[in-house]
């Protein structure tokens, strides 16, 4: 097993209390009991507060723009199918500006892991009404309410089938770091949707709103059925089901690109025959 | 000097096949030894409307596409009406029998005689048409056979019959086809290109391996042929959700060790903007290809124009690198996008290739590239020296950080979209801001001293220098060689960065310099004014979506002068 | 009722034979119906060949950009209450390209009609997979078959609670005309998903192949019990439901936004005397 | 001149306060008739970290933030080691009795006997400050009254007692604060207003009554003050699913009667490029208020800079006109938004107004805005004349068409993306693109004939001339002053587009030109080449993500002369 300090301790910038400090040390936790070393695994992020999370680890980063982690992380998956892909950013990021891309993640299912860090708010940006912010939900912008009902990403993802669907909770660390794990090692696309408190901007669902609501499903819920995994997908209010909500082993999006074969494309060497017979083809 | 072609036109509806017909015509030429110019005017449809296929033929080089018609196919009637009074003296329409050609010389087809059925109408054209232009029905039989080959031999046979018979049948009729001049003797091995398919093999040929896209008029067919071609290859490509996606992938890809492309036009561009800026700052590879079309918005997207390099200048908020390539023929798109793929790697900015729908789809004869003859692209690391020690971004007196490539060391390989330090994590601080935007605006200086220098073609000191860029350069040249001035060309095929002393003398030799454009604004004019201060007061632009001609440019330059 | 002649008659671009020619006249019929007359609706469309649907009747236009038509029609009916606003674009245009507006639009639930085109491939641009084309499809771009899940509009529509959602066939005209003027009537986003055969570029989607699949919804399927829309929303396959799937009369967008009450912007004068109270308040 | 002005930075940790300490006080300095201008410096997160508030105030005008430090309010030991050095000779230091303020002349407040719980310390702070600057406590009273009358007089008066409290204590202590220049007597009334707020108001002055954004720093307050001070006057607002569609809901908007505004900074911005190229196309009026931050990509998002003028120059893919704002102070924001919006609706296309962090963030002591002086606003037409024959792109000698509201008449108004005839209907041909295009060209021309001239300050003939644009007018004219040269300043407030003769005179006139820019290309000073090719040879640039100061630019003449 890999130490979890060869993930190192850095500084954050992050507010004292913010389920953020949870999320990345149970990212930690996961990645060594995993015995990934910080070399293997690329963490692609946006911009927000829960993106800053991998420029607080060891790892290789790509830290790009806001609402952009998921199609970044799909070109490095691409790139290499050796490489431990995480995309790691909040609810604005995903659904919000990056909506589009997580429509097209999910029909993907590359084989990858999305932490999405859901506060229900904008935190970087001071608080205004993110997708899932509760319609109604009074904000600085927002000052009738948001008027949107909110997104429901996990059973948007269940509705289409997507590999691997998780929703969990910051403050449940022991689950979050095993889920997490889970995720990784689904061999497709993974969501796991984090609730996780904002303690300067979302003063509705706090850490106690969560704890009250949040209950582990048990081995009674099979995340295999659809039908099951669509009744706990849309539960979310007094009682917050987390846990596996969804998975399906179906063939990733990898199978069905023989080029993606021959492994990685920077060992790759150009084909002059090859090309030279294309070029050819051409007369 | 192209005065011994001839222009044959094909026209008719979207959906009339007159594509096939065209380009099969074409490659037959090529075979034959000719050199071909086509120009490939199409609606934003799928079926009906007007469209054409010209192809302008010779045994000597030709550089332009001309509105006179030498042999028009008239697949409709329509045809007749809107291009016959380009028909020159000697030209001859070729159309079906049933079709009025109003006293015009034409050969009257009998084309449902000819062929079985309807489906073999294109073959019978083809047949027409070589008759006409070819000499050598085994250039066209031998067409056939690659073309349909895939299919069965039934269905080459059948092709073949139609063809024959139609071949034929023309040389029955005794009709004077003697515009049309012979092919060279032992003519040099030639193949049929268009830019956006040289663009194509120019990257793979740089070990392009990752495209990402989303379909867009007229850019697809780069994507098109890199795909198809690029099969063999282990060519990656996936077609994005969105242009943002295609760019934000291309670069998490370059990141993770692909050798990137996006491929899109003017709105498709538009939305890569962000992108871009994401590329300068992170310092990652990536090779954009521009393929022009007129704008605002939407505009004629099916045309030509040269109207979005003010976009391609400043493309991304704040302020890093580039350059920016503008071939002027299918061979200048192959070695100027492998060009810009070594540079994109060099130098870890974005790089563009900037071509129009004109230039996209007009087909020429072309020495097949030599692979062999072209510079080593130059590679990332994938193990540095000391992996522990890696930083991203460290300072160097070049400006250039080796760029590592993550996973395949233990070097830790940290890109990052906020200003950062050497390691790739994110600062605030002024000092390391300074340090690290100066070190990505230095690299431009080493840009600027490998630019590639324009092309100057005629006598020195004209008394018309002709300022151009991109896709006007054959109308251009054969503009200069038809006017009875004495006329140069000064033709760019980098329009950023400058570099005065290249061409100043150029400039001030000349009696007059004329910049002819694409555009409305003279857009390459005001930049050379901000790079060099020499205003242009001559101007011959177009923007009416047609590409610009020798013709074009004669008319203007008697409004001028 | 408005005559359907008011509505014109004009040229098209479409080829022979294509879905397309069948829905304008279906909409026209609709509108002529419903008693709207030409200048009271406005029709905002994206790129596309079912985006050049409003260039071929009577009505106020807005043309815009690929994949951008709901957030200019949103803003349109933000602008004025009293404008029937119909959003009307391809596959392509709404579900790629647009995605993300599209999540929005579901959410923001105004009360607008979206009619998209669905011929499961991207017409205009000559045949490549868009995001309704089934996986494995071969297409040019796609020579190792489309790679990707294809979306499922009505399912996600379904699950986000949209107003009310509908899946119709072009070749059904009678039906047609009828879902769409009760898209039209409901107060609130209504989207109506319309297969439609591409004769150029979609050679399995094609007529007879839509044909031997629709089948009409009949009373037996009760659109306000979401869990019944559900199951006829995923079903796709050798049968395919058409009629009203799901439909909700929750409160629209506007019915949120206080500021909307007061009518159209257009007719709004400055209250020069509330503003400088506004300015006195800086000091 | 602020010569005798003093500077108060209050310095500390994001979540201290700091902000509601420095408005508060600056307000009381206000109501009390001084001058203020307020620096904003702070770290993209929420809480810790290092930020700070400086105020410059004194009874005379105040024109840009300064380096120097009179009074430093330290929130924590970080920011005296931070700004200590930046205190001058009579420097103050206003710190918590627990901070070693190692011998500097300093008040140590005891906060936590002052404040009854640390809810409070915000009070104390300012009950000290107030004491030490403002002689009249009413006003401060006045103050805490007017922010915490809504949470109900048990909290006013809470607050009232620890002020008073601090007040008190502060008096008590003889402290010598005769840095702090007496008010002038017999004030003008003034309002406290940044940048941000004052676009905001000149927004909602001409009649804007829609909004789209999407949130980024630093542009997000201008949404803020219109969301929140529209809500009485019935604004309509709307936060989109991302940039693209905020301009595009903008634009639609537009088109059935809004008059629409966006607001962004660079990234934001980047991803409406399409989108102002669909305005520019369908001729439809929309004001962009772009908010510059240093990029490239995400770069420094809560700092200034003035790098975005090249993209807002080209923002969109092909060619159709524009004019660009550039306001250097709250004044000038006002008003020169306003006149954005009567730009939009005259000619039809996108109007830009460039800002930036700084003066987004800086507080000033302004004249109330008197809206009876405002020129009106155009209005387009609820009721064409013949609604039945209405073209929404009819052809005029001015090249400007009546501007019809749909759904108000008969009339149908169609607005298109593609080339389209005068009724909007897509067309191909070439004679109804170029009757378009060149339309929508020669509307450039009635903007340029009514281009704000840029403003003038200073003598005549000057040995030196500082070349500015936007929030670095303060810097230019402070350093004009205290420079020992003839100095002068010439700062446009439209960058684009430029009238030559309106400024040439200006630069021939002087013997030395330095181009003061917020940048690292000098863009200004290209576009002015490109515009006029007059070639600027000096430059002073800033691109740490500071504000210019005069300090700064002193210093850099010194390198220059
Ligand atoms: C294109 C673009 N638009 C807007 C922003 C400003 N911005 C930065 S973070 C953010 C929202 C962050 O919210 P979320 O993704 O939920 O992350 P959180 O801070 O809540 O963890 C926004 C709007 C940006 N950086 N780029
Ligand atoms: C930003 C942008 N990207 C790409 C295009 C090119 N484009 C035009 S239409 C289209 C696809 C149309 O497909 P769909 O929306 O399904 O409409 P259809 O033609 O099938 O009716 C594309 C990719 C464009 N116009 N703008
Ligand atoms: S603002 Fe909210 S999300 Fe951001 S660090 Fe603070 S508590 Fe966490
Ligand atoms: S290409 Fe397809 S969608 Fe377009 S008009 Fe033709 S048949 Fe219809
Ligand atoms: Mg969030
Ligand atoms: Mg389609």
């Amino acid at each position: 097993m890999i130490n979890i300090e060869a993930y190192g301790t850095f500084d954050t910038a992050w507010c004292p209390g913010c389920g953020n400090h949870s999320i990345l040390e149970c990212v930690k936790l996961a990645l060594s009991e995993l015995d990934i070393a910080p070399h293997q695994v690329g963490f692609v992020s946006g911009i927000g507060q829960a993106a800053k999370a991998p420029q607080y680890l060891n790892c290789n980063m790509f830290n790009g723009l806001h609402g952009r982690s998921l199609p970044a992380a799909q070109g490095a998956r691409l790139a290499n199918p050796n490489m431990v892909v995480i995309a790691e950013s909040g609810d604005g990021c995903n659904y919000g500006e990056g909506g589009n891309h997580f429509l097209a993640a999910l029909r993907r299912n590359m084989n990858m892991t999305l932490l999405a860090h859901d506060n229900q708010i904008y935190g970087l940006t001071k608080g205004q009404a993110s997708p899932t912010t509760a319609k109604g939900q009074v904000t600085k912008t927002q000052p009738f309410g948001a008027p949107s009902e909110p997104f429901n990403p996990v059973a948007v993802a269940v509705t289409m089938h997507t590999g691997f669907v998780a929703r969990v909770f910051s403050g449940d660390q022991e689950h979050l770091v095993n889920i997490i794990k889970q995720a990784i090692n689904h061999k497709g696309f993974s969501l796991v949707d984090i609730l996780q408190p904002c303690v300067s901007f979302n003063k509705v669902n706090t850490f106690g709103w969560y704890k009250d609501r949040c209950y582990r499903l048990d081995e009674s819920h099979d995340p295999k059925d659809w039908d099951a995994a669509m009744k706990k997908a849309v539960e979310f209010g007094d009682r917050i089901p987390i846990g596996v909500i969804y998975k399906d082993d179906k063939p990733g999006f990898e199978e069905g690109m023989p080029s993606l074969a021959a492994g990685p494309l920077a060992t790759r060497e150009l084909n002059k025959t090859k090309l030279a017979e294309i070029i050819d083809s051409f007369t | 000097m192209s005065e011994m072609s001839i222009n044959i036109l094909i026209g008719g509806e979207a959906g009339q096949g007159l594509v096939t017909i065209g380009q099969l015509m074409a490659k037959a030429l090529v075979r034959g030894g000719h050199d071909v110019l086509v120009n490939q005017d199409y609606m934003s449809r799928i079926r009906g409307g007007h469209n054409f296929f010209a192809i302008r033929t010779g045994p000597e080089p030709i550089q332009c596409t001309t509105e006179m018609v030498d042999i028009l196919v008239a697949l409709n009637k329509e045809t007749l009406e809107i291009h016959g009074s380009q028909l020159t003296e000697r030209g001859i329409v070729v159309a079906d029998e049933k079709i009025d050609c109003r006293g015009l010389n034409a050969l009257k087809v009998p084309f449902n005689d000819l062929a079985s059925k309807p489906l073999f109408y294109n073959v019978v054209a083809l047949g027409v048409l070589g008759a006409a232009v070819c000499n050598d029905i085994a250039i066209l039989e031998g067409l056939l056979q690659d073309t349909f080959g895939k299919k069965g031999s039934e269905i080459v046979a059948s092709n073949l019959e139609v063809l024959r018979k139609a071949y034929a049948w023309v040389k029955e009729q005794n009709f004077d086809f003697s515009c049309m001049p012979p092919p060279p003797e032992n003519p040099d091995k030639r193949i049929m290109i268009n830019g956006n398919e040289a663009i194509a093999l120019g990257a793979l040929a740089a070990g392009c391996n990752f495209l990402s896209f989303y379909p867009m008029t007229p850019s697809t067919s780069v994507a098109l042929t890199l795909i198809n071609k690029g099969k063999e290859l282990g060519f990656v490509a996936e077609q994005a959700e969105d242009e943002i996606a295609a760019i934000n992938m291309a670069l998490g890809a370059s990141w993770a060790g692909a050798r990137s492309i996006v491929t899109t036009s003017g709105g498709g561009f538009a939305l890569m903007v962000e992108g871009i800026s994401l590329a300068g700052v992170t310092e990652t590879p990536v090779v954009v290809i521009l393929v022009q079309r007129p704008g605002p918005a939407t505009g004629l997207p099916t045309r030509t124009e040269q109207g979005d390099l003010n976009l391609a200048l400043y493309a991304g908020h704040g302020e890093f690198p580039r350059a920016i390539f503008t071939p002027g023929t299918p061979e200048e798109c192959f070695y100027l996008t492998h060009r810009a793929f070594d540079l994109a790697e060099r130098y870890q900015t974005p790089m563009f290739v900037l071509s129009d729908q004109y230039l996209a789809d007009s087909y020429r004869a072309v020495e097949p590239f030599d692979l062999d003859k072209l510079p080593e692209v130059a590679k990332p690391l994938l193990k540095p020296e000391n992996p522990k020690e890696y930083k991203r971004y460290a300072l160097s007196d070049d400006c250039i950080s080796p760029r590592a490539i993550p996973g395949f060391s233990e070097a830790l390989v940290k890109v990052d979209s906020d200003e950062h330090d050497e390691q790739g994590h994110i600062v605030e601080d002024a000092p390391t801001r300074v340090a690290q935007n100066s070190k990505r605006l230095c690299k431009g200086c080493g840009l600027w001293a490998e630019v590639v220098p324009p092309g100057y073609y005629g006598p020195d000191e004209p008394d018309v220098l002709f300022l151009c860029w991109g896709s006007t350069l054959g109308a251009a040249l054969d503009a200069s060689e038809m006017a009875d001035l004495k006329v140069a060309v000064l033709h760019f095929t980098q329009v950023y960065p400058l570099k005065d002393e290249q061409f100043m003398p150029f400039l001030e030799a000349a009696k007059e310099v004329v910049c002819v454009e694409g555009n409305a604004n003279g857009q390459f004019a005001r930049l050379l004014r901000q790079e060099t201060g020499y205003g242009v007061n001559n101007f011959i632009l177009r923007f009416d979506g047609r590409p610009i001609t020798a013709r074009y440019i004669l008319a203007g330059l008697k409004n001028i002068l």
